[in-house]
């Protein structure tokens, strides 16, 4: 019976703090002091990059150191799964619901959807100088693209070899070089200069929109398997 | 730095490296680590003597480290600290004989000898201290090297003798460190200066002067075993012989005593310590501390804590010397700080010398063995009249002008105490001489170890005693020559009171 | 060379992470040295310049601060810098030994990358100028240390683990929340031109608060460090140095000088005395948890709870004329406590790799097996007492010479007892390992292990004895 | 003003999903609310510049939340794999001081 | 002025999040997460930023919804239906 109370008085207490809490959050946003932002800043030197869509803008240019350990940070939880799960147990790995086998309808469209999500990622790419897009979104659609074909069982999932190790890194191999490699031309640091600024970001954009996909495949696969998972065929 | 700077250098360098090396090196070299004992310590000894030699020719020797803006680590010498220094040095070189002849075939040596060199280091360090914050890391430092050697037999009467040591010693420490930052943040930098460094007394300052000065002299009678902080001292005897003579006669207890001597006559001066009231309580605790000490030691069956008792009264002399105003009773402490050192420290090594030879351990076995151990019982006897305090003594000089101070000082009650101390100090070593000179020898002695050879013990167990009792007389007899004890004890309370 | 191509240089371990990956074990054990030497060759370069400007900033990818970041490299960060690589070189080279020969090299390979990240994100969380580029990087330094403590596998360290992982985010959260609120309010993420900006008023101090709360739940100070001990005691030696030494000091850091830079007007007195309070708790019941302990790890770690208490103890002194010396004292402690804890936790790796276990009583005979490993934890310990000639005696000494200065003599108390009650857990410790091992069997240990712990042991004393320079160095950078 | 009610709804978000983290035991909610708080959060970012200039929104808000959704999203993929390898092991999927 | 949709879409929001929290087993915990993933990539488009809107429907609900449901997938055996009790 004492557990259940001193339990309750718990509940009541974490809902007490969180309500002032949530008080406190509503009368400080209420009253702030409104001052514009930094848009009308990006807005006028963004043009100067020859790129319209603001937010890759900020992004890859203006901030991009964030985007840089963003990526480190994606890049170090994939290596963290990696350590729970030793790369001896992933190549057993199943894909992630070894389910009943892929219906006729699902091998039908395999075929037909992968062509369409890999179109959609290169668009989004492209159109992350322009419009809504970038690197993350596409990279995801990559990385779903993946996880679709191993869902389906089609293919078996990588062994960690050198080539998919060299992928993972490469976006943040590649932002660091560019950065850099500008100190060799008296750049700043991740400065682009003026003339290649568009081709440096789209490299990136591009390098970043594969090892995310592979970061989130590595991810969504990463999870360790459950002992009585087996790959159908697979000898144990 | 200077020529001069380099004297001080080699001093704390001539036990830092030693010890060091010891540390690192394999237990069974035991020739590479005496020899390293012995040179560090014969290198410091030498040393001293050029410095004497120089200080008499007016070279001057100062070595400034600025350890923090503002704050230098500063080694000095002037006369006062030759004067520790002087007895530090020489009675570590006889110590260091001995405890090598005690701890020939003991286990754990390495260690020993590692923490004991870096025990002079700390206590030369003391002595030569510019400044109070150099004084506070010797002081530091003395208290982590003395405590592995307190529990040095790893057994559960030293390791708890160790434990009650600490706290006593870091809860000191701690006083005297923040007496220090409090004086720094009130007054600045001070240096040790002959008549105090702490020239101006504003008087809102007054209060606050008043407190450090009672921290400072509280923090430092922990090590000087004043009465209610002397719990730790009997119950360090628990370690080895040589490390109970060093602790009492040479290194922890006198660093405290002339801490408090710094502090009152080299930082505030001696009238403005007077002025500040906290030297009239410090000469009631050590009038207590004199009488305290002395009884208990009546009542103790074991020779080392009767011994250590007995030492926790002498050292209150100097405390009593300093709490009296004038500088007869200045000379009294500072000759008495060296004579009770000599005294004390042979009659360690005599008792060390019998329970290493005979096992004899409490004063009722000691029927007898004076014709048995004749040179050793002979410098025990020396000794106990010096301490008693007997006219040709060493003993009887520094009581002689403590009294004569207190007369000046209008504190005539202090000459009572004297002749009480005087008496009670009789009272316990008289008998034991009786047992040793006068009594028949037990059939069978508790454990004895037959020493190959004519010697009654081994010659490093008998000739430090004796050489030390032959000081205890000389610095007696001869204390009207030059080169006396007391001369130098006079021309450093002359220095400190002003024309 | 300019200081714009040393700067970069200062985040070459970001660079060495994914080389480390990709050569696996073919990187050990030259990439570690080769990376701790360059970083330190780019600090030696930047030394000059510092001491001329006293400031040095550097805008990424020279876009000016209200759109572009800055860095911002002063005495302080060259400190902080210098600390983080000599103890990551040290676990570096002494992991190298350290991996536990029950051949699960695979797993430890994952150590190396998640150390370089660390090393990366740190340097560059000290750099940073900009408070949302801080919010990440604390993020890829707090994962990286769960990943650390998830190191081994064992079920007590991925439960320790999820429990850091958690709190950490939800510090994290409210970090991110602070930043929401004040990048509304002023309109400016960029730390100088926020503190000119900010105006005293409810937003503000809201927005102190949720920093506050994200950094203590980070830092582990007293409040909310209930996850540390756990944590830092069953994650690996090497990782644990790491966690205890580096992590708490980079949050600690930045709470210090956000609170300290941009919200000294906030800041009421009342609030610092309380921010003062809670530090005083913190090295009081850390360390009386400490003595409690019977594994050598969870005191070092409960230690570390008590030891992160005395920088808080500066906030309510630099209103004070003692502000320089209060300031100078925090820092310095901290980065002294780096290196000491760093080689207590490497000895307490040494112990567990020589006996299997790290129960202080059952260790007896250790310090006769394994002198270099005592004397190096002895140098450390002491740091933790503050005793004369260790780096933690200085930082003391000023923190003492500013509170007794200031009138507030109260935190000269609290410093001063919390001394004594480090000796009493330091003391408990050291007097078993001190008894004779009669017929024990205890393994032996690389030498490079015991090398790399006195080496840092011996770095925490040397700070203590050259404190002249970097002291006032340190008072240089003052707030204004 | 349409901004700064997404904002408020994102401060209630945000407190519902603090107290949630705390109060639940199972670890798979924990996550969930850690995403619910971290939505609450993004969502008062962007909220509180939203009402600026009207037409395109101010760009550096979307720049971070884009960035902490990434950072969210690395953080749970490692909080589930920690989480299988707990239960993994025979053990709940509750942390240690939770346990019933 | 605040349209009758994004009071709505607010309302369901915040209905859809206390449900995702407190639901009582956790198939509908997840599902409803997955739900509220997709209703925040309508508030950021209500909020003008198309790419947030985006990249939290792929990235917030795409991902981590595949995630949580695989690891409840493998959860689910191992032990029991967590929702049921009121503590949990």
């Amino acid at each position: 019976m004492k557990a259940v109370t001193n339990e309750r008085i718990k509940n009541i207490t974490l809902a007490l703090l969180a309500s002032t809490i949530g008080l406190g959050l509503v009368v400080g946003l209420l009253n702030a002091p409104r001052q514009p932002g930094v848009a009308e800043q990006v807005l006028s030197m963004q043009t100067h990059l020859k790129l319209e869509q603001p937010v890759t803008a900020v992004l890859l240019a203006f901030r991009g150191y964030d985007t840089l350990l963003e990526i480190a940070v994606l890049v170090m939880a994939v290596i963290a799964v990696l350590i729970l799960v030793p790369p001896r147990k992933a190549r057993a790995a199943a894909p992630i619901t070894a389910g009943p086998a892929p219906s006729p309808l699902m091998l039908w469209l395999l075929p037909r959807l992968l062509p369409v999500l890999v179109l959609i990622a290169g668009y989004l790419w492209w159109a992350g100088s322009s419009r809504p897009g970038g690197a993350f979104q596409a990279g995801t659609l990559v990385g779903a693209a993946a996880v679709i074909v191993l869902l389906s069982q089609q293919m078996r999932p990588p062994r960690l070899g050198r080539i998919w190790r060299a992928i993972l890194v490469l976006g943040l191999l590649c932002f660091l070089a560019i950065g850099l490699l500008g100190l060799l031309w008296g750049q700043a640091f991740l400065q682009y200069p003026d003339s290649w600024a568009k081709a440096l970001i789209m490299l990136i954009e591009l390098t970043l929109s594969l090892s995310i996909g592979l970061c989130f495949m590595l991810l969504v696969l990463g999870v360790p398997p459950r002992r009585r998972d087996r790959f159908p065929g697979e000898r144990s | 730095m200077s020529w001069g700077g380099l004297a001080p250098l080699v001093i704390l360098l001539s036990s830092l490296v030693p010890a060091l090396l010891i540390f690192f090196l394999d237990e069974s070299r035991v020739r590479l680590r005496n020899g390293l004992n012995l040179g560090g310590a014969v290198l410091k000894v030498s040393v001293v003597g050029v410095m004497l030699w120089g200080v008499y020719r007016g070279w001057r020797f100062q070595l400034s480290w600025e350890l923090l803006p503002g704050v230098s680590f500063l080694l000095r010498i002037d006369s006062l600290s030759l004067l520790f220094m002087t007895l530090s040095a020489v009675l570590w070189l006889l110590t260091t004989i001995y405890a090598i002849g005690y701890l020939a075939d003991r286990p754990h040596n390495r260690r020993f000898f590692g923490f004991f060199c870096l025990c002079v280091a700390a206590t030369v360090g003391i002595s030569m201290a510019g400044n109070l914050f150099t004084l506070f890391i010797f002081y530091e430092l003395l208290t982590l090297s003395t405590y592995p050697m307190v529990v040095h037999r790893g057994d559960n009467a030293s390791l708890r003798a160790g434990a009650v040591y600490l706290a006593y010693t870091l809860t000191g420490s701690m006083a005297v460190l923040a007496g220090t930052v409090w004086l720094y943040a009130l007054v600045g930098p001070v240096d040790f200066v002959e008549q105090g460094g702490i020239l101006v007394a504003a008087p809102e300052q007054r209060a606050s002067l008043t407190l450090i000065l009672a921290l400072l002299i509280g923090g430092f009678s922990v090590k000087a075993a004043l009465v209610p902080l002397h719990g730790w001292l009997p119950r360090a005897m628990a370690a080895p012989a040589p490390v109970s003579a060093l602790l009492h006669a040479v290194a922890v207890v006198k660093a405290g005593a002339f801490g408090i001597l710094r502090v009152v006559y080299d930082l505030y001066g001696a009238e403005l310590a007077h002025q500040l009231g906290v030297l009239a309580v410090l000469l009631a605790f050590a009038a207590a501390t004199i009488v305290y000490g002395s009884v208990r030691a009546l009542f103790q069956t074991d020779i080392k804590r009767r011994l250590a008792y007995s030492t926790v009264s002498q050292v209150s002399y100097i405390l009593l010397g300093t709490a009296l105003f004038g500088s007869v009773a200045t000379v009294g402490a500072l000759v008495h700080l060296v004579h009770q050192g000599v005294m004390k420290i042979t009659m360690f090594f005599c008792a060390g010398a019998v329970a290493e030879t005979l096992g004899v351990h409490r004063v009722d076995e000691l029927d007898g063995t004076g014709p048995r151990m004749p040179w050793t019982m002979t410098a025990f006897t020396i000794a106990a009249l010096a301490m008693i305090g007997l006219p040709p003594f060493a003993g009887f000089i520094s009581k002689w002008y403590l009294g004569v101070g207190a007369l000046e000082a209008g504190a005539a009650w202090v000459v009572g105490v004297l002749l009480l101390s005087s008496l009670l100090n009789a009272a316990y070593f008289l008998p034991m001489l009786y047992r040793a000179w006068f009594k028949a020898p037990p059939a069978a002695w508790p454990q004895e170890a037959t020493t190959p050879g004519s010697w009654e013990a081994p010659p490093s167990l008998v000739l430090p005693p004796a050489l030390t009792a032959f000081f205890s007389l000389a610095f007696g007899v001869l204390a009207g020559t030059a080169i006396s004890p007391l001369q130098w004890a006079q021309f450093i309370a002359a220095l400190e009171y002003a024309p | 060379m300019s200081p714009a191509l040393l700067l970069p240089g200062l985040i070459l371990p970001l660079v060495a992470a994914p080389v480390s990956f990709l050569l696996g074990r073919r990187a050990l054990p030259w990439l570690p040295w080769l990376v701790a030497l360059m970083v330190a060759g780019c600090l030696c370069g930047l030394a000059a310049p510092l001491l001329s400007e006293g400031e040095l900033f550097l805008h990424l990818g020279n876009w000016e601060p209200p759109l572009g970041l800055r860095w911002r490299f002063d005495g302080l960060v060259w400190g902080m810098i210098a600390a983080t690589t000599l103890v990551c070189l040290a676990v570096a080279v002494y992991a190298d030994g350290y991996v536990p020969n029950r051949g699960r090299r695979g797993r430890w390979l994952g150590f190396w990358p998640v150390l370089f990240f660390l090393w990366g994100a740190l340097n560059s969380l000290f750099l940073a100028g900009d408070i949302f580029n801080i919010y990440v990087t604390l993020e890829l330094v707090s994962l990286a240390a769960v990943a650390l403590v998830t190191l081994d596998g064992r079920p007590q360290a991925l439960a320790a683990g999820m429990r850091y992982l958690l709190l950490a985010l939800v510090g994290s959260l409210c970090y991110l929340l602070g930043i929401a609120l004040l990048y509304a309010s002023f309109g400016v993420l960029d730390a100088a031109l926020l503190a000119e900006r900010l105006q005293p008023g409810m937003t503000a101090s809201l927005a102190m608060a949720l920093l506050g709360v994200g950094l203590f739940l980070k830092t582990a100070l007293f409040p909310v460090h209930g996850w540390l001990p756990a944590a830092h005691g069953e994650a690996p030696a090497p990782a644990s140095a790491l966690l205890s030494s580096l992590v708490v000091m980079g949050s600690l850091y930045v709470l210090l000088r956000l609170w300290l830079e941009l919200f000294g007007a906030v800041l009421t007195p009342g609030l610092r005395q309380f921010v003062a309070v809670l530090g005083a708790a913190a090295v009081l019941w850390g360390s009386w948890l400490a003595m409690c302990q019977r594994r050598l790890k969870l005191v070092v770690a409960y230690s570390t709870v008590a030891q992160l208490g005395y920088p808080l103890l500066m906030v309510p002194l630099l209103e004070t004329s003692g502000a320089a010396a209060a300031w100078s004292g925090g820092f310095y402690l901290l980065l002294s406590h780096a290196l000491a804890k760093a080689s207590m936790f490497l000895v307490a790796g040494v112990l567990l790799h020589a006996q299997g276990h790290d129960r202080i009583f059952q260790s007896r005979g250790f310090a006769g097996r394994y002198p270099m490993s005592v004397f190096a934890f002895g140098l450390a310990a002491l740091t933790l007492l503050a005793l004369p000639p260790s780096g933690g005696f200085i930082g003391k000494w000023l923190l003492l010479e500013a509170s007794f200065g200031s009138g507030q003599w109260w935190w000269g108390l609290v410093l001063l007892l919390g001394g004594l009650l480090a000796a009493g857990y330091v003391f408990r410790v050291l007097v078993p390992i001190f008894g004779d091992a009669g017929h024990r069997h205890l393994e032996a240990v690389p030498l490079r292990m015991e090398l790399a712990a006195l080496s840092l042991a011996v770095g925490s004393v040397v700070l203590g004895l050259v404190a002249g320079a970097p002291v006032r160095a340190l008072q240089a950078v003052v707030l204004p | 003003m349409s901004g700064l009610s997404f904002a408020l709804a994102g401060a209630v978000l945000f407190a519902l999903a603090l107290h949630a983290v705390f109060a639940r035991h199972h670890l798979l909610r924990k996550i969930i609310a850690c995403n619910v708080a971290a939505s609450g959060v993004f969502m008062i970012l962007v909220g509180m510049s939203s009402g600026g200039s009207d037409g395109r929104a101010d760009a550096v808000p979307q720049a971070l939340v884009l960035t902490g959704i990434v950072i969210s999203v690395s953080l749970t993929a490692f909080l589930l794999s920690l989480l299988r390898r707990l239960a993994s092991g025979g053990g709940a999927a509750r942390l240690p001081e939770d346990e019933r | 002025m605040m349209g009758v949709f994004d009071v709505l879409l607010l309302v369901v929001l915040i209905a859809v999040a206390v449900g995702a929290l407190h639901g009582r087993r956790l198939f509908s915990s997840v599902v409803l997460f997955i739900v509220f993933g997709l209703l925040m990539a309508l508030v950021w488009l209500r909020l003008h930023a198309p790419d947030v809107a985006l990249a939290e429907a792929v990235v917030g609900a795409g991902i981590s919804g595949v995630l949580l449901l695989d690891a409840l997938g493998r959860l689910g055996k191992g032990e029991d239906e967590g929702g049921d009790e009121r503590a949990d």
